[in-house]
């Protein structure tokens, strides 16, 4: 967050280590108890083996890096149309009017029951993946973006105008600064998003990735290996969003204290 | 002094003493402007506005709270059309913003995400002005509203006075021919204003650049204007248009003392008074 | 283990037992031919007369079934025998109590437009050959075809598609040269004529290419430990309807038993379900046993597989099922 | 939208109408031209009169009402969760700083993974889709709600305060009201991810419901069952969207023309 | 009258003829104020402020625009608390809002959302008033702010005095004992400002409530106030406090014509003078 600077940093970290620490000892202590039975809910010591296990070896490396180049294509791709139709039909009520419940209704769609369809188009490579994070994350850019862009102060828009801005100077020195903190926002979902995609997409058809790995795994009942994939998948994760949440704190350095 | 009731013919306003050109510059023809609110009730906010501009006038407009002042200068500006009537420059009808005009809103409209030199600066690089130029010039002018070692504070690290002058220094770099200003200085210390009223006295003498202006202080109108046009109560009409007749330049701080200073002032708050006593606390 | 969702209500006059007892039944898909005996069962009464009011509950997969089974969800499962051997891996006991397809069943499939070149296992080094996922039945069957063939998994490219709709995508899209598939999508390939069979192990003349004895277990109704030694009685109903079903099977043609089905089950296509369905029917197990031969094989299959795996190694075949049910319903 | 309503709506449906029109009988005519294989898009006249069939019988209203009734269950529970979440993070920023990341990270993970811990906590029933919708909605309804009310202007907040407000008044009559266009977005792009939580929950799992209905055409290659199912979620989403455009038209009443 | 440097200790003001308490009500001890930015950058709002404010006073502060009026308001409000020194209440330290405070910003901070009923009623109904009771005396309100008609009005539907008089409703309407208003006129025309001015002086006269009023205009100032306090410019320290010793009642609109008004008006002035003259455009 952008105000995390302001707080105390030590503690937060402490406070999220302790409540790391309490989290896998309460499931490690309750699998040993027998409360939690290992076949479905593994144990964080296995899951931490078989995380350092796949770490020395080399595959791992692989996988990640197809899961992540797929989420990040995605999410990039995903992000760019989503912000480009957002802006546009902002400020077109009648395009907005006209296509808005077709994007309501399309974000709806379960994408998994295109499964079918996305191999016939994209074939069975990453091109399929990163074509499911894109439809995933762009409705949900879209619809920050648009909500973002009208919540715009018209008066701010009115200044800039009168100062003799084009459409495009509003577009880049109104509306983007001023939805930016809707934008990031989206952004923070959307690159999990993305990821999700790319692992539906892995699911569905793939060789490689965390996805593929996650979907072998829970075929042969390897609870160990379904959280530990999930695991890496969250560490980078959390990876990207923290290099986003630099990023927005770098264009909202303009922001006061809370 | 020429006194013209409303609905009168426009007056042939002599504004030769200045070398100012005579032709009808901004024509506003029988303007009203109403609101619909979504319940669908309508609410007038001015009604049969007809006034013929001059270029190179100052023309400025009093009139009680919620008259319609800003609506009017709205209507000039190209932001929003009106109901009925028409507004022309040089003959052709509004129909969008106009490129050479400047308007300082009654609101804080600066753009939060721009330092106070990034937001003096905008109007110039959206016209394309070079950007070492448009540093250089906006940094002339943020000294001119003594916001000189405030370049790079954010709007919300000033304080009201200080954004307001930053907004000032934002519409003058760029050197508008029209200048619509709507209570400028309202929020400004006595010898702030008096600076900014001496510098507003400057940029519009040397050149055909024509001002309108909202104030609620006549003593300004006066002291700045070519013109004093008188608003009714609201559903603000024009009750008056007064001719200022003292001599150019004028030193803001001394006219006041000009002998024919109270005289007109007398006349115009005569008409003002009735307009803005009337109103309200019945 | 469960026991919980199994409950008794009185049902007077049922000539199997005084009572009908409700039971969850977990299966993959409606449409499945490898699993018809539940809806064979379920179409011609035999749950009922067995005093069974069978819910049958459809997942996403056999995984899914066989993870409810263990948590208790459901009592019985359609599932591959396999299943038992990956739960067994992770120390949890299922047991086949009946089978339902003693041959693979699955067809390895060509591109047509290979079908010039492609005569033989071994013209398929270096193609790519589709299979449902990593260490699924499908991977499993075509490793060890490639080993029958002198060949590894090596010498051609594995790729996993995932669900049946999509090898026929993947197929179209020429993403695949060969695959494994069982049906309905094995029929509906060849009727599309995208490909034709290489080998089909529907038949016992095909699984004995493979097989040389004893054929395959594939898929059978799995239960819990628990369910056969504390609702012996429930365990018992079951296995007698899907024999029941199994019997009826045999002695029928594929017409008769595909028009007492419900549309649901046979989808819109009923002449793909027929097709699909005679395809298969070779491979039903006729009487619902489960012989040692066979799960010895699915074991052999495995240790090709993942030679490195020591779990299979050491695993004894007879402890992957019991017949004790499918015994006392000859009696 | 908001603005629809000042729009000329019959032209405003008289495009959208044009515009389905060109979609589908683009689609039909590809089909009948050979261009598109119906085996894999199906054909606009056969969804139709497939749609037609089902709605004459009955069984589709029973599988319509389990999936609506987890979709708008699972929405419910995971627009109140999150809001609620959304609200007290935004205004503690310790919980914030210490748990966002957390937030962050349980979003990017793959609900389908989880299949299997949803089956044991939640039964083979309806629960389990609820849940799942629960899980996704959760977690865009809290980044909304959160950044909604971070964005909530300090001046009123210290204006409510001064007026005396309690902390459930700047709540309820500034944070709220404020965050309002916010959370409204986040409904709109929540009410489809509740409903493909609901349809990814019955084809993990299920005896009824669309999702199933879809998920058993698509094993029996029904690509006509697939893309009606699919068509009657898209009808049911519209409908609910048209009535949370109606509340927010009702709610957000005193915003100006824009 | 009474005429204080800064620094010098604390005049002992007499009040009695209002017969007004004399204890030391607000006392502001040594406080400074540092805005730090994200840079690090410290910037020094207000300091050295030592002030005691009595209970039953009117104290004006006016010095030049950005000298900290604002940043001292909001100190006392308790929304911001002082970097050094000390803010106290009758005795106690402000740690937060207190309950007891009226406070009129500069920034127009109506809700948007709530009709002008809705926002003059809200400070009412946050303090668990009666729902009619409140209605009926936040029309009282609107009616006396001359709003009679303008009760189903969004903010965005009203002109800028229009929305300041809202604020005032606002403010007033739950009859604070302190009350901090920041330039609360300026954008009103005279007519209004003058009526809003008596509204204040009967609301305040009557009673034992405190008034810490910030304003550009120095004769407001002076008709208005017990007390003057005159800042020097940024960063702001106090320059000087006057006592104003005029009789009350005042009536706003004459008080000028009294004869030491002039004389106090000079001597304010030429401290003010030195300080707003100092500031910018060097
Ligand atoms: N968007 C709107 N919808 C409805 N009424 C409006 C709107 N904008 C302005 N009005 C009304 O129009 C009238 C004139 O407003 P305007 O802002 O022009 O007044 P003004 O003369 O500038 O007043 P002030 O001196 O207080 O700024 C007011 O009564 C106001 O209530
Ligand atoms: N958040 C902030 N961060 C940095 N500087 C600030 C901040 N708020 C105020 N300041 C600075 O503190 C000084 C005093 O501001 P303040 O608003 O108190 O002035 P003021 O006396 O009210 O002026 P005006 O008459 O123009 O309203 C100004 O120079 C301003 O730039
Ligand atoms: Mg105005
Ligand atoms: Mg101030």
């Amino acid at each position: 967050m952008g105000t995390s600077e302001r707080l105390n940093m030590p503690l937060v970290w402490g406070l999220r280590i302790l409540c790391s620490v309490l989290f896998f000892g309460a499931w490690e202590y309750a699998v040993r108890l027998g409360w939690l039975d290992p076949f479905f809910f593994s144990s964080p010591v296995e899951i931490y083996t078989q995380i350092i296990a796949w770490l020395s070896g080399q595959e791992i490396y692989y996988d990640i890096y197809i899961t992540i180049g797929e989420t990040l294509l995605g999410f990039a791709i995903g992000v760019l149309i989503g912000m480009v139709t957002g802006f546009v039909f902002a400020r077109t009520p009648m395009l907005a009017a006209v296509f808005d419940p077709l994007f309501v209704v399309l974000n709806a769609m379960p994408k998994l029951a295109l499964g079918p369809l996305f191999i016939i188009w994209f074939g069975i490579g990453i091109s399929s993946k990163v074509a499911m994070a894109v439809v995933i994350v762009l409705f949900l850019v879209f619809f920050n973006t648009y909500q973002g862009v009208r919540e715009v102060s018209q008066d701010l828009i009115n200044n800039a105008r009168i100062l003799g801005a084009s459409r495009w100077s509003v577009l880049r020195h109104v509306l983007f600064p001023s939805a930016l903190g809707w934008i990031f926002s989206s952004l923070r979902t959307s690159i999990g998003y993305a990821l999700i995609g790319a692992v539906v997409g892995e699911y569905m058809v793939a060789q490689h990735g965390v996805g593929h790995l996650i979907a072998s795994a829970q075929a042969n009942f390897d609870t160990t290996g379904v959280f530990s994939g999930l695991i890496i998948l969250m560490l980078l994760v959390w990876v990207i969003d923290v290099v986003i949440q630099r990023v927005e704190e770098k264009l909202t350095a303009w922001r006061g204290q809370a | 002094m020429t006194v013209r009731e409303r609905g009168a013919s426009q007056p042939d306003v002599r504004a030769e003493q200045r070398g100012q050109a005579l032709a009808p510059y901004i024509e506003i023809r029988d303007v009203s402007k109403q609101f619909v609110n979504k319940k669908g009730t309508v609410f007038t906010g001015v009604t049969e506005i007809e006034l013929t501009i001059e270029k190179g006038s100052f023309v400025s407009i009093v009139g009680p709270s919620g008259c319609g002042k800003s609506t009017l200068l709205t209507m000039i500006s190209g932001l929003s059309g009106p109901t009925t009537g028409d507004v022309l420059i040089e003959g052709k009808s509004i129909r969008d913003v106009q490129n050479n005009m400047g308007f300082l809103f009654q609101k804080d409209v600066l753009f939060p995400w721009k330092t106070v030199l990034g937001n003096v600066e905008s109007p110039l690089l959206f016209r394309g002005v070079d950007k070492s130029e448009a540093n250089r010039r906006a940094l002339e002018w943020i000294a001119k509203v003594g916001l000189k070692g405030f370049e790079h504070h954010y709007p919300h690290q000033l304080s009201g006075g200080m954004r307001k002058r930053v907004s000032m220094a934002q519409t003058f770099v760029y050197d508008p021919e029209v200048i619509l200003m709507d209570e400028p200085f309202s929020a400004l210390d006595v010898h702030t204003r008096n600076r900014m009223e001496n510098e507003l006295m400057e940029i519009w003498g040397g050149s055909g650049r024509t001002v309108v202006f909202v104030t609620h202080d006549l003593e300004e109108a006066i002291a700045l204007s070519t013109h004093v046009v008188v608003f009714t109560k609201s559903p603000g009409r024009i009750k008056a248009v007064y001719e200022v007749d003292l001599p150019y330049p004028r030193n803001v701080a001394e006219i006041k003392f000009e002998p024919k200073f109270p005289e007109i002032y007398q006349m115009i708050w005569s008409d003002l008074r009735e307009e803005v006593a009337g109103h309200g606390h019945e | 283990g469960g026991g919980t969702n199994t409950k008794e209500t009185t049902a007077g006059g049922t000539a199997a037992a005084e009572k009908t007892v409700k039971v969850n039944v977990g299966s993959s898909s409606k449409g499945a031919v490898t699993a018809i005996q539940i809806e064979v069962a379920q179409a011609l009464g035999f749950f009922k007369e067995e005093g069974l009011d069978a819910n049958v509950i459809y997942f996403k997969s056999g995984t899914e079934s066989a993870g409810a089974l263990v948590s208790g969800q459901i009592d019985f499962s359609v599932n591959a025998v396999d299943h038992a051997i990956k739960a067994r891996e992770q120390n949890k006991t299922l047991k086949m109590i009946a089978s339902f397809t003693d041959k693979p069943s699955n067809t390895l499939l060509v591109s047509s437009s290979l079908k010039d070149s492609v005569k033989s296992v071994k013209d398929l080094k270096g193609k790519k050959i589709g299979v449902t996922g990593v260490g699924s039945g499908t991977h499993i069957l075509t490793t060890y075809v490639l080993q029958k063939n002198g060949m590894t998994a090596e010498d051609v490219q594995i790729v996993p598609i995932g669900s049946a709709s999509n090898f026929i995508a993947a197929f179209k899209n020429n993403a695949i040269d060969a695959g494994m598939v069982f049906d309905p999508t094995s029929t509906q390939l060849t009727d599309m004529s995208y490909t034709f069979p290489l080998i089909d192990m529907s038949d016992d003349a095909g699984t004995k290419q493979v097989f040389t004895e004893g054929g395959y277990q594939f898929t059978g109704l799995l239960t819990t430990e628990d369910v056969i030694n504390n609702k012996k009685d429930v365990a018992q109903r079951m296995v007698n309807a899907m024999i029941k079903s199994n019997k009826y099977i045999a002695s029928h043609k594929a017409e008769e038993i595909v028009a007492k089905l419900p549309a649901d089950v046979v989808g819109k296509d009923k002449d793909l379900y027929l097709k699909s369905f005679a395809h298969t029917q070779p491979a039903i197990s006729k009487d619902g046993v489960v012989s040692k031969k066979a799960v010895e094989n699915n074991l052999e299959a495995l240790k090709a597989y993942d030679p490195k795996n020591e779990a299979v190694k050491t695993l004894d075949a007879a402890s992957l099922y019991d017949m004790q049910f499918v015994e006392n319903s000859k009696k």
